[in-house]
C-alpha cells in the first residue's frame, strides 16, 4: 500500500491565519461625541493578537472541536468524573435573556427568578443531601473543600480550639485537591491508611484521630469506587476526638437516594454539579461545588445563601450571610450558569429519578467489572459502587503499562478510563461507566478491552506505541516541560 | 419507564443482573447501613423538558434583563455585546462536554486553544507566561497574593484602598488561614517594607481611573516586593499594559471579553507573570511540543506544580476551573481582533465621558473625583443612591452600583459598547427628574 | 474596511490583480453595458451585528408568539413541543452549511439521515418507497396528482372537498398549466371514471375528522384510478396508515414532526409511494450501496428522474428542497419514539375532545359536523368568528381558522400537547364571555 | 507498516440502535379527562421506527454531522451554488420566539413584525434587481422559475396570445431547472445555442424567436460563468417579437451593486436567497427563489405579495394579492425563515456591501483561474465572472477524468468543485470560490489542484482511486439503481 494521504502541514495557529486588515465581526459605531484621549503616556501602542476574518475564525474552531473527543462523541469512562451525558436543553434555558443577561449586583426586586433557583437548588440538595443549610458559592469542587475546611476551621476558632486543631487526617485514596485544600486553609495534612479491602481502616483512623485534629476529609464512596460499611464507626471516632468530618462528594452519583451524607453524620460535604448533576465539563470547567452543612457548621457557610421570606404576598427571595459566614470567596454569588442547569436537571428527575441514577451507575459498573475480571486484576474483588479500580499489573508483567492501554483505547474508539489514579493502586485503571450508558455501549467497551489484553500478549508493541488514528500521537511531554512554549 | 438520560433497557438491567449474580439492584447497595438506607426523598414531582422550559423561561422573565434593560452597573462584571460566532464556538458539543485534556491525543481542540488563550492573555497583559485561567478575577488575584508569599517567602501583602472592596474581601479570606497579613494603604500614601509580599493594584481602579503604575512598581520594587495587578482586559487594549510598568504578576477578570454577565458566573481569571515566576503559578498549563513523528501538538505541562502530582505542596488546589469561558474569551477576541478590541476600549471611553459630562452638568450632581477615566466613574448624587436606583428601575434602567459607604451619596457608573446614546440621554433626563 | 464575511484583505486584493494582470476590479466588470453599469442602490445604511440583533429583537415581539398567547390554530401547521435535541441535531453547522450531498465520500451525514428519514416516513404511512421530502405539504400533493397522471395517463384529478382549501388552490395551479383537469366533489358523492388520474383525499380531513379511507381506495380503485392521501404524520402514530387502506401516493406535511410553525416556513413535505411506481416518484432519494471496500455507504440514487440528467423529461423541476426541515423530523421521530408519538397524538386526541365537550356545553355554540376527530373540531360561533378571534387575542389567546365560507359563523380549533388544560379553560371561560 | 486500526463494523443505522423501551426525550403526561376513543377498526398497531435514549441520539447524528463536509469544514468551490459563509448571527435570531413560533395564519395585527421583515425584503430585493415588485412566494430557485413562467403564461393569456405562444428558448448551457420548469409550465423547450466564445448565439436566437415563442430564459452571469456582452440585444430581440425574458438570477452574486436585471430589460428573475444572500443550503434546503418583476409583470406575481400602508399612526403592513396573481404556489406564505436571514445579510452589509461581494467574488474567480490555466484547459480564455469553467480535457487524455479530480480533491481536504456542468464543456469542473474566501485558501487550493494534475501524469492510479482518505471510499451507484435499498 503506497502513502495516498498527501503530507499535510502542521495545524496552522491562531496566529499563523493573522490577515492584518481582516476582521471577524462587526461593532457599532459611535454614536456620542468624542471626547479628549487621556495623556499619550497612558496609552497602549500595539496589541498583538491575529486578525481574522469570520469564515476563517469558525473554520478554526470548529475543526479544532472535531480534535476533541467529548460525551457526545463516544463512551467517556474517566474514573471519577462522572462524565454523564449533558442535557441539550439546559443549553437553551442557559442562554434564555433573562438568566444569561443578568448583571450580579442589580437589585434583588430585578432578579427574583435566578433568587428562585438558587433558593431551590440549596433546598434540592440539603434533601438530597440530607443537610441543614446549602451554600452555592464555590465555584468547583476543590473551591468546596476549601470552603468546608474553613467552615471547620472558624468552628474551632469559635470553639476556643483554633490554634490547636491543625491537622486534618486524609486517606491515602484521597483525590489531590483534598490534600492541596487542607494546605491551602492551614492545615498539616495527615495520611490515613486503607486495609486491605480498600476500605480506609478505622483502628488506625482511631489512632490517629486526637486533640490536634481539626478533620477528617473523606471521599464516599471512595476514589476506589467502594462504600465502607464502617462509615458510621469512622464518623462516630472522629466526632469522638472533638473533630468534625468533611465529605468530598464528588461521587455522589453512586448513592443518590441510597444515603444521606449527612444522615451518616458529615459535618458538611461538598457536591460536583458538574459530576452528580450533569452540567457539562467544558473541557475542565465550569463547575461548582455547593458546600451542604449540617446543624453543626450550617451558621458557618460561605456567602452568599439565599433566603426565601413569605411575609409578604408571594415568597420574596434575598441574598444573605448566614450568622458565621466564612464570608465571601470569589467576587460574585456562585456560578450562576451551573447552578441553573444542575436545578434543571433535578427537577426533570424528582426522586424516583435520583435512584434510577444511582441503581443503573452501579448496575452498569459492577457489569462492566464482572466481564472485565477475566483479562485484568481486580485488586479489590467486592460489589464497586459507581466505578471499579482495576490494576494492569498482568499486562506490566507483559511490558503494557496502564498507560499503553488507555492510549490503545482510543484507536477502538473510546476515551480511556483514569489511570494512575487513586495512587495506592499500581498501574490502575479506573472505570466509571455512569448511568447513561447502555449495556451495548459496555459491552463494546469490555470486547476493545479485551482485545487489547488479547493484543499485549500477541503484539505488545501494538499497543505500547498507539494511538495511531488520532490526529497527532504520543506527545513529548518530557520536551514541553524542559523547553516552555507556552504562547505563540 | 426511566428517564431518558438513562440508556438501559429492562431487559439490559435484567441481562446485567443476571450476569454480575445479584438478585436485585437493591442488593448492590447492601454495604450503606441499613438504619439510613433508602430515605425517602422529599423532592418535587419530575417534569417534561417541555414543562420546565415553560416554567423556567417564566422565571427568567421575573428577573430585568440587560436586553430590555438599559444597564449602567459595573464594578467587575460589564456588558460588552458578544459576537454570536463566539456562542457558535462554545456551543461545540466536543468542547463542552469533554472533560480536562489529560489524555492529549484525542483532545487537542481544547489544548490548542487553551495555548491560544495563554497566547491572548500574554499579549494584553504584557507579560512572558499565562496560565489556562483560574476561578474568576477575584480568586486570581487572591491567588496572586499567595504566590508572591511564596516568591519572596513574606506573609504579608499591600492592598491599595482603590482595589474593588469585593476583591479585598476574597483576598482577606484566602490570606488569614495561612497566617498572612494584608494591609490596605491609600496608593497617595504607599509604603511597602521588607516584609510585604507584593503591592496589590487596581487597573483601571475601582472608581473606573486609569493612573500610571510606576509609582507601585517603584514602591514595591525598592521594596524588593512583587507588584502584582489586576487589570481588565478592554482597558488593556487601550491603555499601557501592567506589563509595560513593569508588573510581575496581572491578573484580571475573563467575563469582560466574550462572558454575558450571566448573574455572576461562570466568568474565569486571567493569571499572567514573569517567566522566572512560572514554576510557582497556579492552574493548569499548555505546552506546545511534538509526537513521535514530528507534528506539533499541546499537552498539559508544568503539571508537577499541581495537586494531582504534588497534593499538599501543589501551588493551588484548584482542579475543574473554567476552560470554556476561557474558549469564550479567545474565540472573543479572535472574532473583535485587534482593532476591534481598541474600538470597543473607544466607544466605552468615549461614552463615559459623554455621560460623565452631561450628568456633570445636571443640578445636584457633581464628579468628586478627578483624573482619567476609562468605562466607568463615580457620580455624587443630591439624594441616597438606592432611592435614585429604585426610582431608575421603573423606568428600566438599571443604575450605578451604590458606593456611598466610601464616597457620601456616590454611585459608580458605567457605560459600554452597549449603551446607545439613547439609553444614555434617558439615563440624564431620569437624573435629572430625580434631583 | 470591507465586511467580516470577506476574508482577503487589501493587500490580497492587491496581489490578487497583479497576477490576474488587471488594473483595478472595476475593470473585470467591463462587459457589463456602460449604460447600466454600477447603479446607486439606494439601500438602508449598513449596521452591526449588536445593532440588527436589537432591531429584529424588536420586531420579534411585535408578533404574538405561541410562547405566550395560547394557540387553538392548526389548518396545516401545527404548534407541536419540539424536543431540544432536535435543535441541537440542526444545529451541528456540518449539517447546515453543506449543499445537496452529490459527492457521496463527504457527504455520509446528510445521506444516512436521509435515508433515516425516508425510512421513517414509509413506516408512518405504510407505504413502500419514500422521497427525500418536497417543499411543504401542499406542493408534494400537488407532486403527487402530477405523477398519478404520468402513471394512469389520464388528465384530471377528483380532489375530495374535505381536504384543505388552501392545498386544493395550490393543486389547481399546478394542473392548469399542463392542461389537467380537476374536480372537487364531496365523499358522499364520490364518482371516478376513467378519465381520472386520481382522488385525491385528505387524512385526517380538514375538519379535523378521521374516516376509514376504504370507500376512497373502492372508488378510485374500481376505475383503475390511484388513491392519493394527504396525511397527518402525528395522527398516523394513532390511526391506520394510508397504506392500510390501500393508497397509492401517500404525502403530508413535516412540519408537525419538528419544526416549529414559523410563519409559514421553511417546512418539508413528506412523499412516499408503492414500490412499482418509484420511477416517477419526483425528488431525491437516497439508497444503500457499498464501496469498493464492500463497506456500506449511502448515495443519490435513481437520478434519472431528475431535472440535472433529465431536464424537460424529468419527474419534476425540483432541485433544492428542504433537506435541514427533513433532518429535523427525523431527529423529532428518533427523539419520540414510536411510543412518544402515539403519546402525543394521544394527547392532542383527549384535549381536543376535552376542548369541544367543554365548548359544546357553553350556550350560543355547538358542534356542527359528527363523527371522530383527532386535534382539530369545528365549532359553530353564536357571532362572526372574526370578532371573537380579534377579543381572545385581547386575553392572549389566538382564536381558531374562520371558516365562515363553508360553515356559517364556523371556526375550527386545534389543540397540541403544547395547549395545558389551564389555556383550554381559559379559551372556554372567554368564549363563553363572547357569546 | 502494519494495519493498525482495529477493524470497524459498519456504521450502525439508527435501526441497529433500536432499545425498546429506552426514549430519547420526556414528554408531559396527560392533564384532561381522557375521552372515548374511536372504533378500534380506525386505529393504528405497531409503528416500526427505532427507540433510542437520549444520548444514544445525540451520539448518532453528532457522528453522522462529522461525516459531512459544510462550508464551516472547508473550502466548497461547488460552482453555481454560491457556498458562502453563512453568518452565526443568523440563526440566533431565526430561533427568537417571536419568529420560529409564530403560526402562519395568525391575525396579521399579531404578526406585524414579521410582516414588516417581508416587506423589507421585498424592497431591498426590488432595489437590488431593479425590479418593480417582488414576491418571495417561491420556496427555491426551481419554484421561482414556475412562478415566473406562470407569470409569462398569464401575461400572454392575458393578450390573446396563451394558445400561441407554446415554446420557451432555454440555452444549450442552462441549468437543468430551467428546462424541467418550462414543461412543468405546460411549455415545449427550444435549445438556444452558444457561440464559440461561450455566450448566446444572438444571431441564432434571432432565428429562434418568434410568433410562437412566450420567452427565453437566461441564467446571467451564465453558468459558464460568463457575462454576455450583448445582453441588450438579447432582450431587445426577445421583445421584439412579442417575448417576454426571464432572468435565472442564481448568479446574481457576481453582479450586485454593478448591473440590475430590470435595467436591462428582464421582465423577471428569480434570485436564490440560498446562494446569494448567505441563507444556508442545509444540505440540500430550505432555499427561497424570490420572484421580481418589472413593471410588464408585476401584477402577476404569485400571491402572498406584503403591502404596507402608511395612512394609520404608523406603518401597518398585510398580506394581499396582486391584480393578475397566478394565486398561491404554496401552502402558506414564503420560507420566512430564510426570508429572515436574508434580510438580515443584507441590512448588515448595504450598498457598499453589496459591490464589496460582486468585487471580491469575481477577482477571486479571476485569480483562481488565472493561476490554474497552467495545467487545466480553460475553454473560455476570458475575464470571468464568479466561477471559472475548466475542462479535465488534458487529464482525460492522460486516463483521469474529471470525476477522478474531484474525488481526488477531498484528499487535499477540500471540496470538490460542480462537474459534468455545464454540459456543453467536456469533463467539466466549474469551480466557484466566492468572495468569502481568502487569496491564502484559493492558492492552498491552487496547489493542491496543481499536485493533483502532476499525480495525473505521474501516478493516474492514484487518482483514479481516491478518495483515499475519507470515511468511505467510491460508492458503487450502478447497485444503488439496480437494487434499491432505500430504508430500513
Ligand atoms: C474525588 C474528587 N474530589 C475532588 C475533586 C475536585 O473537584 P474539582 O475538579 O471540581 O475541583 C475531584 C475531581 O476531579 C474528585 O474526583
Ligand atoms: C443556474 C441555476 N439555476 C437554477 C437553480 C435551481 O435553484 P434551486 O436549487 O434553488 O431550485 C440552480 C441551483 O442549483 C442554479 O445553479
Amino acid at each position: 500500500m503506497t502513502d495516498t494521504t498527501p503530507t499535510q502541514p502542521n495545524r496552522p495557529t491562531l496566529m499563523d491565519l493573522d490577515s492584518p486588515g481582516a476582521r471577524g465581526t462587526t461593532l457599532p459605531e459611535l454614536d456620542v461625541p468624542a471626547s479628549d484621549l487621556p495623556d499619550d503616556g497612558l496609552l497602549r501602542g500595539d496589541l498583538d493578537i491575529p486578525e481574522i476574518g469570520e469564515l476563517g475564525l469558525v473554520r478554526y474552531f470548529t475543526g479544532l472541536s472535531k480534535l476533541n473527543f467529548g460525551i457526545d462523541t463516544g463512551f467517556y469512562p474517566l474514573g471519577s468524573c462522572t462524565m454523564k451525558y449533558n442535557p441539550k436543553w439546559h443549553e437553551e434555558v442557559a442562554r434564555l435573556p433573562g438568566f444569561a443577561n443578568i448583571h450580579p449586583l442589580q437589585s434583588p426586586e430585578s432578579a427574583q427568578g435566578a433568587l428562585a433557583i438558587m433558593y431551590g437548588l440549596q433546598d434540592l440538595l440539603a434533601e438530597i443531601t440530607g443537610a441543614r443549610a446549602v451554600s452555592l458559592a464555590p465555584l468547583a469542587g476543590a473551591h468546596g473543600e476549601m470552603a468546608g475546611l474553613l467552615m471547620i476551621r472558624a468552628y474551632h476558632e469559635e470553639h476556643g480550639e483554633g490554634e490547636t486543631r491543625k491537622k486534618v487526617l486524609i486517606p491515602d485514596t484521597a483525590h489531590g485537591t483534598n490534600a492541596a485544600s487542607a494546605k491551602m486553609c492551614g492545615y498539616e495534612v495527615v495520611t490515613a491508611p486503607s486495609d486491605p479491602h480498600g476500605n480506609l481502616d478505622v483502628e488506625a483512623l482511631k489512632e490517629l484521630a486526637g486533640p490536634e485534629t481539626a478533620g477528617l476529609m473523606l471521599t464516599l464512596p471512595s476514589t476506589l469506587g467502594l462504600f465502607n460499611p464502617r462509615i458510621l464507626d469512622i464518623c462516630n471516632a472522629i466526632h469522638d476526638a472533638g473533630a468534625l468530618v468533611y465529605g468530598d462528594g464528588a461521587n455522589l452519583n453512586a448513592i443518590l437516594g441510597r444515603v444521606r451524607f449527612g444522615d451518616l453524620g458529615f459535618d458538611v460535604v461538598h457536591s460536583n454539579l458538574h459530576k452528580t448533576f450533569s452540567t457539562p465539563h467544558g473541557g475542565g470547567g465550569p463547575g461548582a461545588g455547593p458546600v451542604c452543612a449540617a446543624d453543626s457548621l450550617a451558621d458557618y457557610l460561605p456567602a452568599p445563601v439565599v433566603y426565601r421570606d413569605d411575609s409578604g404576598s408571594g415568597p420574596q427571595y434575598r441574598l444573605g450571610r448566614p450568622a458565621k459566614s466564612i464570608g465571601k470567596i470569589s467576587a460574585f454569588h456562585c456560578n450562576f450558569g451551573v447552578v441553573l442547569r444542575a436545578y434543571a436537571y433535578i427537577r426533570l428527575l424528582g426522586a424516583r429519578g435520583m435512584r434510577d441514577i444511582s441503581e443503573n451507575a452501579v448496575l452498569n459498573a459492577n457489569y462492566l467489572s464482572t466481564r472485565l475480571q477475566e483479562d485484568y486484576l481486580l485488586p479489590h474483588k467486592r460489589t464497586c459502587m459507581h466505578e471499579a479500580v482495576f490494576s494492569a499489573s498482568r499486562q506490566k508483567a507483559l511490558g503494557v503499562r496502564a498507560l499503553d492501554i488507555s492510549k490503545r483505547l482510543m484507536d477502538y474508539g473510546f476515551h480511556p478510563p483514569t489511570m494512575y489514579f487513586p495512587q495506592v493502586v499500581p498501574e490502575a485503571l479506573m472505570i466509571e461507566p455512569t448511568e447513561c450508558e447502555s449495556k451495548r455501549t459496555i459491552d463494546a467497551f469490555v470486547d476493545a478491552m479485551k482485545a487489547i489484553a488479547r493484543e499485549s500478549e500477541t503484539d505488545p508493541d501494538l499497543v505500547n506505541t498507539a494511538p495511531h488514528t488520532t490526529p497527532v500521537s504520543r506527545l513529548d511531554e518530557a520536551q514541553a516541560a524542559r523547553h516552555p512554549d507556552l504562547h505563540w | 419507564m426511566s428517564s431518558p438520560y438513562i440508556s438501559n433497557t429492562d431487559a439490559d438491567r435484567q441481562a446485567m443482573l443476571e450476569a454480575t449474580g445479584v438478585a436485585s439492584a437493591a442488593d448492590l447497595f447492601f454495604e450503606i447501613p441499613e438504619s439510613h438506607r433508602d430515605p425517602d426523598l422529599d423532592l418535587p414531582a419530575p417534569l417534561s423538558e417541555f414543562e420546565l422550559i415553560r416554567e423556567l423561561r417564566e422565571l427568567s422573565l421575573q428577573n430585568a434583563s440587560l436586553d430590555d434593560y438599559a444597564c449602567f452597573l459595573g464594578a467587575g462584571s460589564y456588558n460588552h455585546y458578544i459576537p454570536s460566532v463566539v456562542r457558535h464556538v462554545t456551543g461545540r458539543s466536543e468542547f463542552y462536554t469533554s472533560y480536562t485534556p489529560y489524555q492529549a491525543e484525542i483532545s487537542q481542540g481544547t489544548l490548542q486553544t487553551t495555548y491560544d488563550f495563554q497566547s491572548m492573555v500574554c499579549h494584553l497583559t504584557g507579560m512572558d507566561v499565562a496560565n489556562a485561567g483560574m476561578y474568576d478575577g477575584s480568586t486570581a488575584l487572591a491567588e496572586a497574593a499567595l504566590m508572591a508569599c511564596r516568591l519572596t517567602r513574606r506573609s504579608n501583602v499591600v492592598v491599595l484602598d482603590t482595589v474593588s472592596p469585593i476583591y479585598r474581601d476574597v483576598i482577606a479570606h484566602y490570606m488569614r488561614p495561612q497566617g498572612i497579613g494584608m494591609s490596605v494603604l491609600s496608593p497617595d500614601s504607599l509604603a511597602v517594607t521588607d516584609a510585604d509580599a507584593c503591592v496589590i493594584a487596581q487597573y483601571p481602579d475601582f472608581y473606573g481611573r486609569i493612573n500610571s503604575l510606576s509609582s507601585c512598581a517603584d514602591a514595591a520594587h525598592e521594596a524588593k516586593a512583587l507588584l502584582v495587578v489586576s487589570a481588565d482586559p478592554v482597558a488593556l487594549a487601550m491603555f499601557k499594559s501592567p506589563g509595560d510598568y513593569g508588573a510581575d504578576i496581572v491578573v484580571g477578570e475573563g467575563q469582560t471579553i466574550g462572558s454575558p454577565t450571566t448573574f455572576g458566573g461562570p466568568y474565569v481569571g486571567l493569571f499572567a507573570a514573569k517567566t522566572r515566576h512560572l514554576r510557582q503559578m497556579p492552574g493548569r498549563i499548555v505546552g506546545k511540543t511534538t509526537d513521535d513523528q514530528g507534528r506539533e501538538g499541546y499537552v498539559l505541562t508544568l503539571q508537577t506544580r499541581e495537586q494531582h502530582i504534588r497534593r499538599q505542596t501543589a501551588t493551588s488546589n484548584i482542579c475543574t476551573s473554567e476552560a470554556l469561558v476561557a474558549l469564550a474569551s479567545t474565540a472573543y477576541l479572535t472574532a473583535v481582533g485587534p482593532q476591534g478590541l481598541a474600538h470597543v476600549a473607544r466607544l466605552c471611553y468615549h461614552k463615559a465621558h459623554y455621560a460623565a459630562s452631561q450628568i456633570a452638568e445636571l443640578p445636584g450632581y457633581s464628579l468628586p473625583l478627578e483624573g482619567p477615566f476609562f468605562r466607568e466613574f463615580v457620580v455624587q448624587c443630591p439624594r441616597p443612591p438606592s432611592e435614585i436606583n429604585a426610582a431608575l428601575l421603573d423606568s428600566q434602567i438599571i443604575g450605578g452600583l451604590n458606593i456611598s459607604d466610601s464616597i457620601p451619596n456616590g454611585m459608580l457608573l458605567c457605560t459600554t459598547e452597549t449603551n446607545t446614546r439613547d439609553q444614555i440621554d434617558r439615563l440624564v433626563d431620569a437624573l435629572k427628574d430625580l434631583a
